[in-house]
C-alpha cells in the first residue's frame, strides 16, 4: 500500500506577492503541516495566463501528482490541463466554475449568488434607490465580470429605483486608477451613491476619493476586498461594506480535495472539508459536465465586525 | 580570421552561457531536467515567445521598437477565433473544417499584416518615432479586440486546429516545428535577401541608406509588416495552444521579449543583431526559467537572475573587447 | 631660443591591427607655426588626439611646458592652454552657435553657473576676430558644414590658449575665409601663441608654415624648415612619389548628344533659374561661395530636394526625379559632400558599403545574396580603384579619409552611372590620393560619363574641368570654358560674386 | 541670404512641437468641456495636478536621461523600492515623519541611481540594456529580500496620509466639501523649475545637453563625462524616490508590485513632449505638456461618457493622432 502522504500537490496562483495569495499560502502550508503531504504554492510575477501556463508546463515536466490552479484565464488552461491529465497528473481549479479538464473545481461559493448578495447589501444600505457604478479589475477578468453581471441582473430584477450610471469600469487592479476613476465618476455623476468594486484595489481607491471629496455618508464604496485593506475606510465610513472569502481556507480546502482524490476517496455532497463555510459542500456539474464543489464561504464585513478579522 | 572570431565574441559569450546554464541545470536537477517531457515542455514554450521576440528584433534592427506585438497577436487571435467559433458547427464535415481552419489562419495572418502595415505607415511616412507610434497602435489594436469581445474570451476551437499548438510530430511539438521553420526563413530573409541587407544598412545609418538609393520607407513598412506577421504566427500558436483567446493574453511577454533581444545581442539603436544570437538568448532564458520553475524558485528571484545576466553579458563584452585589443597588440609586436 | 612649449618623445599608438604612430617625436616652440602633413591615415589626427589627451598612447612621453604627463587627460591639456579644432569638428549639434563657441572658455574658467549674456559676448567677440557674422542663436546642426567649421575655429581661439591645434580646419571653407584664418594665425603668433596646423592643401601649408613635420605610415619622415620646401618636394616627402599634376584635356567626342540638361530649375529660397547642359565625357565644375546653392541643386538632381519648377532632361527626354532610386535608375549618382554621415555606413564592413547600391549584381538566380559573389564583386571594385584595405570585412570607419572616399566612389561606379555628381570629392584628402581621385574622375569622363564636380578649390576645378559654372546666391552667374580662364581670374570671379552676395 | 529662410523654418518647426501639443491639448479640452462642462472646473484641474504629480516627477527624471542620450528603464523599480522601504522603515522604527520618509526614499533612490550610473559610466554599457537589467535586479531584490507584503492604509504611518491631504491653499465649496492646491503639485512644479534651472543655468546642465549632443565631443572638451552621467542617474534616482513617496501618500497604500511595468507609459509622454529619443534636444515645458496630455486623456473618458469598452481604443487613436500631427510637421526637415 502506497504511503498516503507521498504526494506532491502544487497550488499555482494568479500572481505572486499579493496579500490575497500570501494568505492562501498559509492555508496550503497549514495543510502540508497537518497532513505531511508535500504541498506548496507557486505563482508568476505577472498576472498573465501565458506565464501561468509556463509554470504548469514545468510542473508537468516535474511529474507532480496534482496541480491546483487559480487561473488568470480558465479556458486558456484547458490544453495544458489535458496534457497534465495525459501525463497522469490530476488537475483542479479554484475560482473557475466553467473549467473543463478538471477533476474538481472548488468554489468558495457560487459567483452568481455572491454577486447578487453584494448587490443586496448595497441596495439595502442605499435604501433601495440611487445611482451606482461597477468596477472590474480588468475588462477581461471572468470572475469579476460574472459578479458584475449578477449584480446588475439582481438590481434590474429587484431594485428598479437604482440605476447603473455607466458600463463597468476597468481599474487595472491598480489603486491609483481606482481612485482617479472614482474622482471622475463623482464629477460626472453628482448623484452617484454607490461604487461597487470587484478587485481588491477598488474599495480603498474609491473610498479614498469619497473621503477626499468630503462625501462620506453621501457616497459609499462596496464590494470585494480584504478587511485589512479596507480597514481605515470602513472605520471612517467611506467604505460601507465589503465581502470576501478567506483565501487560506480555500487553499486548504482545495489541497484537501486533491489529496482525498489522490488517495482514492470519493468526494460527496454534504461532506465537511474542515473549514468554516465548507462544512457541508454541494456539488454540481458545470455546463461542460465537470464537477464543481461549492461552499458558502463568503464573509460580510462592516465597520462593526472588521476588527474580528486579521487578514 | 582572428578578427572574425572576435567580432563574434558576444555570440561566444552567449553560447558559453547557454551551455553553462544547461550543464548547471542538468547537475542540479538530476532526473528532472534531462527528461524528454522537460524538453517537450521547453520546446512548446519557446515558439510563441520566440516569434514575438523576433518581431521585436526586426523593429530593433531598424533602430525602432514594436510595442504593439502583443496587441497585434491578440487582435489577430480574436479574428481567427471569431471565424473558428462562429462557423464551427458540430455537423461540419472534415473538408469544411479544414477550410475553416485555413480561413482562420489566413485571417489571423491578414490582420497581423494590416497591423504591421499601420505601424509601418506611421513610422515610415509620418515619421512618428517608433516607440510612440507603436504605443498608440498598441492601444488601438487591443482596444479593438476589447470592443469586439467585450472583454470575454472566445473559446472552444475545432480539435484539428488544436493540433497546431499541442500536437507533436515525432515527439517534436508542432509549435517548435513552426518556430524552426520561421527561424530558418527569417535568417534567410535577413542574411540572404536584398531586403534583409538593406534593412541592416538602413538600421546602421538611415541617411546614408537614403543617399544610396535604398527605399527607406519601403524597407521600414515591410519590416513592420514582417514584425506583424511574426506576431500573427505567434497568435495562431498561442490561441491553439490555449484553445481560447482573450485580449491581454501574453502581455507579460513584452518586456521579456525586449530583454531577450538585448541579451541575444540585438543593438536597440539599430543595424546589428542576428537570429542565431536571439535564439541562443531565448534558449538561455528558457532553460533558466524552466529550471527555476522546477526548483520552485520565487519568480522574483528569476528577475534578479535575468537582470544580472543581461548586465553580466555586457560586462564580459566590455572586458573581452579590452582583452582582444591587448592580444592584437601583442600579435603586432611579435 | 626659449624652452619648447610642447615636446613629444617616441610616441607610439596601435589600433586594432594598425600601427597608427610609430616612435614619433616632435617639438613645438612658443609662437611657432608648425605644420603637420602626411597622407591620409599617416597618423596626424592620432598624434593630435594624443596631444589633446583624448587618446592614450601606447608608449612615449608628452612634455608640456616642461611638465611630463604620463596620463594626459583632455582637461589637463586644456588647462595647459592647448585648444584643438578636431578634424570631425567635435561640435555639439544640439547647442547654439554661441554656446558651442564659448563652451570651452566656460569650462576653462571652471564656471559652475552660466551667464547667458557672457556666453553671447564671448561668442560675438571671437567672431569679431575672424570678421565673420553668424546667427548666434541657431543650433549648430542647422548650419552648413562651412559654418560649422568656422564655429569650431572660433571655439579654439580662447583667451588663454597657448597652442592651437587645427586638424584640417579649411576643408569646407572658401578661399576668403581661409585667408582670414591664416591671417588670424599670424596674429596669434604675434601674441606668442603657437599653432599646429594640419592640412592637405599644401599651398596653405607653404604659405604660413615655419616648420613642417612630415609623417608617413605612422613614422616621422622628418622636420623641415619652410624655406627648404616647395610643393613638389613636400608632396614627395609625404607620399614617396612624384605627384601627377597634369590637367584634364577634354576632347569633344563625336557623340555630342546632351546627356543631361537642366532648364530653369528653381526652388524658393535655394536656387533660381538654373540651366545648363552636360555632354558625355564632360567634367563640369561648379564653384561658388558658401551657401551659393550648389549642393541644393545637386540634391535636386538626385531626387532628394524637390524643386518648385523647371525641367530636367536625360538623353533629351524630360524626366521626373523624385527619389534617389529613380535618379540611380536613370543613371545619375551623387557623391555627397558629407562623407561620414551621408556617404558611408561607418560601422558596416567595406564590402557592404561597396555593394549596397548594386545588390542586383550579386544575387543568385533565386534572388538570394551570393556571399562569394558579393566578396568577389566588392574585391573587384576595391582593386579597380586601388583602394588600400586590410580586409573586406573590416568596418569602413577604420579606413583613412582618401580610402573611404574611394569606397564611396566605388559604390557609385558599381551602378554603372551615366552622370556622376561629385560634391566636394576631395575634401580632407591628401595630395596623392587626391590626384588619384582626379585621375579616376578623368578616366570616367573618358569612358563617356558626364561628371559634375562641385568644389571650393579653384585649382581643382581649373585642372579637372572643361567647363565651369560659377554660382552665387542660388544662380549661375557665369559659365566659362576652362581654356578661357586662369586660376587667378577664377578666384577673382568667385570672390567678386560672393562680395555681392554679402553686400 | 538664401539660407536663412530654410534655417528659420527648421527652427520654427522644432519649437512648434510644443505649440502643436498645446493646441491639441486645448482642442481636446474644448471637446471634453463641450461634452461635460464640469471638466473645466478649477477643482478638476487641481485634482488632475495632484494625481499627475508623481508620474510627472518621474517623467522629468526620464526627460533628463533622454536629454543626455541615454534611457532609463529602471526608475519605476527605484521609485517603488524607495517608497516601500521608506514605508517599512517608518513602521519598524516608529518614526512618524514625512521628511524622514523622503530622506529614506531619496537615499534608496540615490544609491540605486548610483549603481546605474556606475555600471553605465564604468563599463560603458548601453543605457537601455544596463537599466533594463537593473530594473529586473532592483525589483527582484526588493521582492525577494525586502518582501512582497503590501502596506495597507491602516498600517501606513499617519504622516503619509497627512502629507497626502496637505493643501497649499484650500477652497471650501458652498455645497460642502473642499478642494485645494495640493502640495504634490507644488513639489512637481518645484522639481520642474529646479530641473529647468540646472539644465539652463549650470555648467552641469549644459554638460547634460552636451553629452546628449555628442558624447565624444564632450569628452574632448574636457568635460567630466563620468561625473555628468553619474549625476544624471543619481538625480533620476532621487526624483524617483520623491515620486515614490508622493505615490504612496496619494493612495495610502504601498504595494511593492505597483509601478513596475509602467516604464513605457512614463517615457511616452516625455517623447510626446518633443524630447528627442536619441538625446540632446527637449524641454521641461514639453515634458510637462506631454504629461498633461496623457493625464488629461486618462481622466476624461468617463466625463465624456465613453463606454469603458471603447476607452482603450479611443486613447490609442488620440495618442496616434497627436504624435502624427507633431511628427508630420518635423518630418520634412529629416533627410531620411
Ligand atoms: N579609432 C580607431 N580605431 C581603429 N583604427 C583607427 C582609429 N583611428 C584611427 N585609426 C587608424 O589609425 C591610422 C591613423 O589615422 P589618423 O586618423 O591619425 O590619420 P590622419 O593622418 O589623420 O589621416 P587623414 O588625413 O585622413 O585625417 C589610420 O590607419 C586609421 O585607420
Ligand atoms: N542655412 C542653412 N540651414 C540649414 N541647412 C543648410 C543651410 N545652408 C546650407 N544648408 C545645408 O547644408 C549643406 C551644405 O551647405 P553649404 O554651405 O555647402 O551650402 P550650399 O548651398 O550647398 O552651397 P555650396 O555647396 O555652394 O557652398 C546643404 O545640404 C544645405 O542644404
Ligand atoms: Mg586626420
Ligand atoms: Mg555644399
Amino acid at each position: 500500500e502506497a504511503d498516503d502522504t507521498d504526494f506532491e500537490i502544487v497550488m499555482v496562483v494568479k500572481l505572486e506577492g499579493v496579500a490575497w495569495f500570501d494568505n492562501m499560502r498559509l492555508g496550503v502550508e497549514e495543510f502540508a503541516e497537518e497532513t505531511g503531504v508535500n504541498a506548496y504554492q507557486i505563482g508568476a510575477a505577472t498576472a498573465d495566463p501565458a506565464s501561468q501556463i509556463a509554470l504548469i508546463e514545468d510542473l508537468i515536466a516535474k511529474k507532480v501528482d496534482a496541480i491546483i490552479v487559480v487561473p488568470n484565464d480558465p479556458v486558456a488552461l484547458e490544453p495544458v490541463f489535458k496534457k497534465a491529465n495525459d501525463a497522469g497528473i490530476l488537475t483542479f481549479t479554484h475560482e473557475a466554475s466553467n473549467q473543463k479538464q478538471v477533476t474538481f473545481d472548488i468554489e468558495a461559493f457560487d459567483n452568481d449568488a455572491y454577486g447578487r448578495h453584494m448587490m443586496d447589501v448595497m441596495a439595502e444600505d442605499l435604501n433601495l434607490e440611487g445611482e451606482y457604478a461597477c468596477f472590474v479589475g480588468h475588462l477581461t477578468s471572468t470572475t469579476h465580470n460574472e459578479w458584475v453581471d449578477a449584480e446588475i441582473a439582481q438590481q434590474q430584477e429587484k431594485y428598479p429605483n437604482m440605476k447603473l450610471v455607466t458600463d463597468r469600469i476597468e481599474e487595472q487592479e491598480n489603486q491609483q486608477i481606482a481612485y482617479e476613476k472614482t474622482l471622475e465618476l463623482l464629477r460626472t455623476y453628482p448623484n452617484l451613491k454607490g461604487v461597487m468594486g470587484s478587485a481588491m484595489s477598488t474599495v480603498p481607491g474609491a473610498a479614498l476619493a469619497i473621503e477626499e471629496k468630503g462625501l462620506i455618508g453621501k457616497v459609499g464604496a462596496y464590494g470585494t476586498c480584504l478587511p485589512s485593506v479596507a480597514y481605515d475606510y470602513l472605520k471612517n465610513g467611506a467604505a460601507k461594506s465589503i465581502h470576501f472569502w478567506i483565501p487560506a481556507d480555500a487553499g486548504y480546502v482545495s489541497c484537501k480535495v486533491a489529496w482525498e482524490v489522490l488517495k482514492g476517496n470519493e468526494i460527496k455532497e454534504g461532506m465537511d472539508l474542515g473549514k468554516p463555510g465548507y462544512e457541508s459542500i454541494t456539488i454540481q456539474n458545470n455546463q461542460h459536465g465537470f464537477p464543481v464543489i461549492y461552499g458558502q464561504a463568503w464573509h460580510d464585513v462592516t465597520a462593526e465586525n472588521v476588527d474580528d478579522y486579521d487578514l | 580570421m582572428f578578427d572574425q572570431y572576435l567580432k563574434h565574441s558576444r555570440t561566444t559569450i552567449l553560447f558559453v552561457m547557454m551551455f553553462g546554464a544547461f550543464i548547471v541545470m542538468s547537475i542540479f536537477l538530476p532526473g528532472k531536467f534531462l527528461t524528454l517531457s522537460n524538453f517537450q515542455s521547453i520546446a512548446s514554450q519557446i515558439p510563441e515567445f520566440g516569434l514575438l521576440a523576433i518581431a521585436i528584433m526586426l523593429a530593433m534592427l531598424t533602430g525602432g521598437i514594436d510595442l504593439s506585438i502583443i496587441s497585434t497577436a491578440n487582435l489577430a487571435g480574436v479574428g481567427a477565433a471569431l471565424i473558428l467559433t462562429k462557423y464551427a458547427l458540430p455537423q461540419l464535415g472534415a473538408y469544411e473544417e479544414s477550410y475553416l481552419i485555413f480561413l482562420a489562419i489566413v485571417s489571423a495572418i491578414g490582420i497581423s499584416l494590416l497591423c504591421g502595415l499601420a505601424n509601418g505607415l506611421l513610422i515610415a511616412y509620418i515619421k512618428v518615432p517608433a516607440i510612440l507610434a507603436t504605443l498608440g497602435t498598441m492601444s488601438i489594436f487591443s482596444g479593438i479586440a476589447i470592443v469586439i469581445t467585450k472583454g470575454y474570451g472566445i473559446q472552444g476551437f475545432p480539435e484539428k486546429f488544436l493540433f497546431i499548438g499541442s500536437g507533436t510530430i515525432f515527439a517534436i511539438p508542432m509549435p517548435m516545428i513552426i518556430f524552426i521553420v520561421c527561424i530558418l526563413l527569417m535568417s534567410l530573409i535577413l542574411n540572404r535577401t536584398s531586403f534583409g541587407f538593406n534593412l541592416y544598412m538602413l538600421g546602421s545609418n538611415p541617411v546614408a541608406s537614403r543617399f544610396s538609393g535604398i527605399n527607406n520607407r519601403g524597407i521600414l513598412v515591410r519590416t513592420y509588416i514582417l514584425s506583424g506577421l511574426c506576431s500573427g504566427l505567434a497568435s495562431i500558436i498561442m490561441i491553439s495552444r490555449v484553445n481560447s483567446i482573450r485580449p491581454g493574453y501574453g502581455s507579460a511577454y513584452l518586456l521579456q521579449a525586449i530583454l531577450v533581444c538585448v541579451l541575444g545581442g540585438v543593438d536597440p539603436s539599430g543595424g546589428y543583431g542576428n537570429i542565431s544570437g536571439l535564439v541562443m538568448g531565448i534558449i538561455v532564458l528558457q532553460i533558466l526559467q524552466s529550471g527555476f520553475n522546477i526548483l520552485s524558485f520565487s519568480p522574483f528571484f528569476k528577475n534578479v537572475v535575468w537582470g544580472l545576466m543581461l548586465i553580466l553579458v555586457m560586462i564580459l563584452n566590455f572586458y573581452s573587447s579590452r582583452y582582444s585589443q591587448k592580444i592584437r597588440k601583442r600579435m603586432k609586436v611579435d | 631660443m626659449t624652452e619648447d612649449f610642447l615636446k613629444i618623445q617616441n610616441v607610439s599608438k596601435f589600433y586594432a591591427g594598425v600601427q597608427a604612430l610609430d616612435n614619433v617625436s616632435m617639438t613645438i616652440g612658443p609662437g611657432e607655426i608648425h605644420c603637420l602633413v602626411g597622407e591620409n591615415g599617416s597618423g596626424k589626427s592620432t598624434l593630435i588626439k594624443i596631444i589633446a589627451g583624448v587618446v592614450a598612447p601606447n608608449g612615449g612621453e608628452i612634455i608640456i611646458q616642461g611638465k611630463s604627463y604620463k596620463n594626459l587627460r583632455p582637461i589637463d591639456s586644456i588647462n595647459e592652454g592647448i585648444q584643438v579644432i578636431y578634424q570631425d569638428l567635435s561640435l555639439f549639434p544640439n547647442l547654439s552657435v554661441a554656446e558651442n563657441i564659448s563652451l570651452n572658455q566656460l569650462i576653462e574658467e571652471k564656471k559652475k553657473i552660466i551667464n547667458w549674456k557672457e556666453v553671447k559676448d564671448i561668442a560675438s567677440s571671437v567672431l569679431l576676430t575672424i570678421k565673420k557674422e553668424l546667427d548666434l542663436k541657431e543650433k549648430v546642426e542647422n548650419i552648413s558644414i562651412a559654418n560649422k567649421q568656422l564655429v569650431a575655429i572660433c571655439r579654439a581661439l580662447l583667451r588663454n590658449a597657448k597652442l592651437i591645434i587645427m586638424d584640417e580646419p579649411t576643408t569646407a571653407i572658401t578661399k576668403k575665409e581661409i585667408d582670414k584664418l591664416l591671417s588670424v594665425i599670424l596674429d596669434l603668433k604675434e601674441s606668442g601663441i603657437s599653432t599646429l596646423f594640419v592640412s592637405h592643401k599644401l599651398s596653405e601649408v607653404l604659405q604660413i608654415a615655419e616648420k613642417v613635420t612630415v609623417l608617413r605610415d605612422g613614422k616621422k619622415v622628418g622636420d623641415y624648415n619652410a624655406g627648404e620646401l616647395d610643393y613638389d618636394n613636400l608632396s614627395f616627402y609625404m607620399s614617396g612619389k612624384k605627384i601627377d599634376r597634369s590637367v584634364f584635356d577634354y576632347h569633344e567626342g563625336a557623340d555630342q548628344k546632351t546627356l543631361l540638361e537642366v532648364k530653369d530649375l528653381s526652388k524658393k529660397g535655394q536656387f533660381k533659374d538654373i540651366s545648363f547642359k552636360l555632354r558625355p565625357g564632360e567634367i563640369i565644375g561648379m564653384i561658388g561661395s558658401l551657401g551659393s546653392g550648389r549642393t541644393e541643386v545637386a540634391l535636386s538632381l538626385f531626387g532628394l530636394n524637390k524643386p518648385d519648377s523647371g525641367t530636367i532632361y536625360m538623353n533629351e527626354e524630360p524626366v521626373k526625379i523624385n527619389s534617389p532610386r529613380k535618379a540611380i535608375s536613370l543613371g545619375l549618382c551623387y557623391l555627397p559632400e558629407d562623407r561620414l554621415n551621408q556617404g558611408l555606413f561607418l560601422r558596416q564592413s567595406i564590402q557592404n558599403n561597396v555593394v549596397v547600391t548594386n545588390l542586383r549584381k550579386i544575387l543568385t538566380k533565386s534572388k538570394l545574396l551570393n556571399y562569394s559573389k558579393k566578396h568577389e564583386y566588392a574585391k573587384m571594385w576595391i582593386d579597380e580603384l586601388n583602394i588600400n584595405v586590410p580586409s573586406l570585412e573590416v568596418a569602413v570607419q577604420a579606413l583613412s579619409g582618401g580610402n573611404q572616399q574611394r569606397v564611396v566612389i566605388a559604390k557609385w561606379l558599381a551602378t554603372d552611372p551615366k552622370v556622376f555628381i561629385l560634391d566636394s570629392p576631395t575634401v580632407g584628402i591628401d595630395v596623392n590620393s587626391k590626384s588619384n581621385i582626379h585621375n579616376l574622375i578623368r578616366q570616367l569622363a573618358r569612358k563617356g560619363i558626364g561628371v559634375i564636380m562641385i568644389s571650393d578649390e579653384v585649382p581643382e576645378i581649373v585642372r579637372n574641368c572643361n567647363r565651369i559654372l560659377v554660382m552665387a546666391d542660388g544662380r549661375i552667374v557665369q559659365e566659362v570654358n576652362t581654356i578661357d580662364i586662369t586660376e587667378d581670374k577664377l578666384f577673382d570671379l568667385v570672390s567678386s560674386n560672393s562680395k555681392n552676395s554679402e553686400g | 541670404m538664401t539660407g536663412t529662410i530654410s534655417k528659420s523654418q527648421i527652427q520654427k518647426v522644432f519649437n512648434q512641437n510644443e505649440a502643436y501639443l498645446s493646441l491639441i491639448i486645448v482642442a481636446y479640452s474644448i471637446l471634453v468641456t463641450s461634452l461635460n462642462p464640469s471638466f473645466l472646473s478649477f477643482e478638476n484641474l487641481l485634482d488632475l495636478g495632484k494625481s499627475s504629480a508623481s508620474m510627472g516627477i518621474m517623467a522629468i527624471g526620464v526627460f533628463v536621461v533622454l536629454l543626455s542620450g541615454g534611457i532609463d528603464m529602471s526608475f519605476t523599480a527605484i521609485a517603488i523600492s524607495g517608497q516601500y522601504i521608506a514605508a517599512n522603515v517608518l513602521i519598524a522604527s516608529g518614526v512618524d515623519n514625512i521628511f524622514f520618509a523622503f530622506l529614506i526614499s531619496c537615499l534608496v533612490g540615490l544609491s540605486l541611481g548610483a549603481v546605474n550610473g556606475l555600471i553605465i559610466s564604468y563599463f560603458k554599457i548601453p543605457t537601455f540594456i544596463a537599466t533594463l537589467g537593473t530594473l529586473n535586479v532592483f525589483h527582484g531584490i526588493l521582492l525577494t529580500v525586502v518582501g512582497t507584503k503590501a502596506v495597507n492604509s491602516a498600517q501606513l504611518p499617519d504622516c503619509f496620509k497627512k502629507f497626502g491631504a496637505t493643501n497649499v491653499f484650500t477652497v471650501v465649496k458652498p455645497e460642502g466639501g473642499s478642494y485645494g492646491l495640493s502640495i504634490f503639485t507644488v513639489i512637481f512644479i518645484a522639481v520642474a523649475l529646479l530641473t529647468w534651472f540646472i539644465l539652463t543655468y549650470t555648467q552641469l546642465g549644459r554638460g547634460i545637453y552636451a553629452i546628449g549632443g555628442d558624447m565624444e565631443a564632450a569628452k574632448r572638451s574636457g568635460m567630466n563625462v563620468f561625473n555628468i552621467q553619474f549625476f544624471i542617474y543619481c538625480y533620476v534616482g532621487i526624483l524617483a524616490g520623491i515620486a515614490g513617496v508622493l505615490h504612496v501618500s496619494l493612495i495610502r497604500y504601498s504595494n511593492p508590485t505597483y509601478l513596475v511595468g509602467s516604464e513605457l507609459s512614463v517615457i511616452a509622454p516625455v517623447v510626446l513632449g518633443g524630447t528627442r529619443i536619441t538625446g540632446g534636444s527637449g524641454t521641461v515645458i514639453g515634458t510637462i505638456l506631454g504629461v498633461a496630455m496623457i493625464t488629461l486623456l486618462n481622466n476624461s473618458l468617463i466625463l465624456i461618457g465613453l463606454s469603458s469598452f471603447w476607452q482603450e481604443f479611443f486613447t490609442g487613436v488620440i495618442v496616434a493622432i497627436s504624435v502624427s500631427l507633431s511628427s508630420y510637421q518635423i518630418r520634412k526637415s529629416m533627410m531620411i
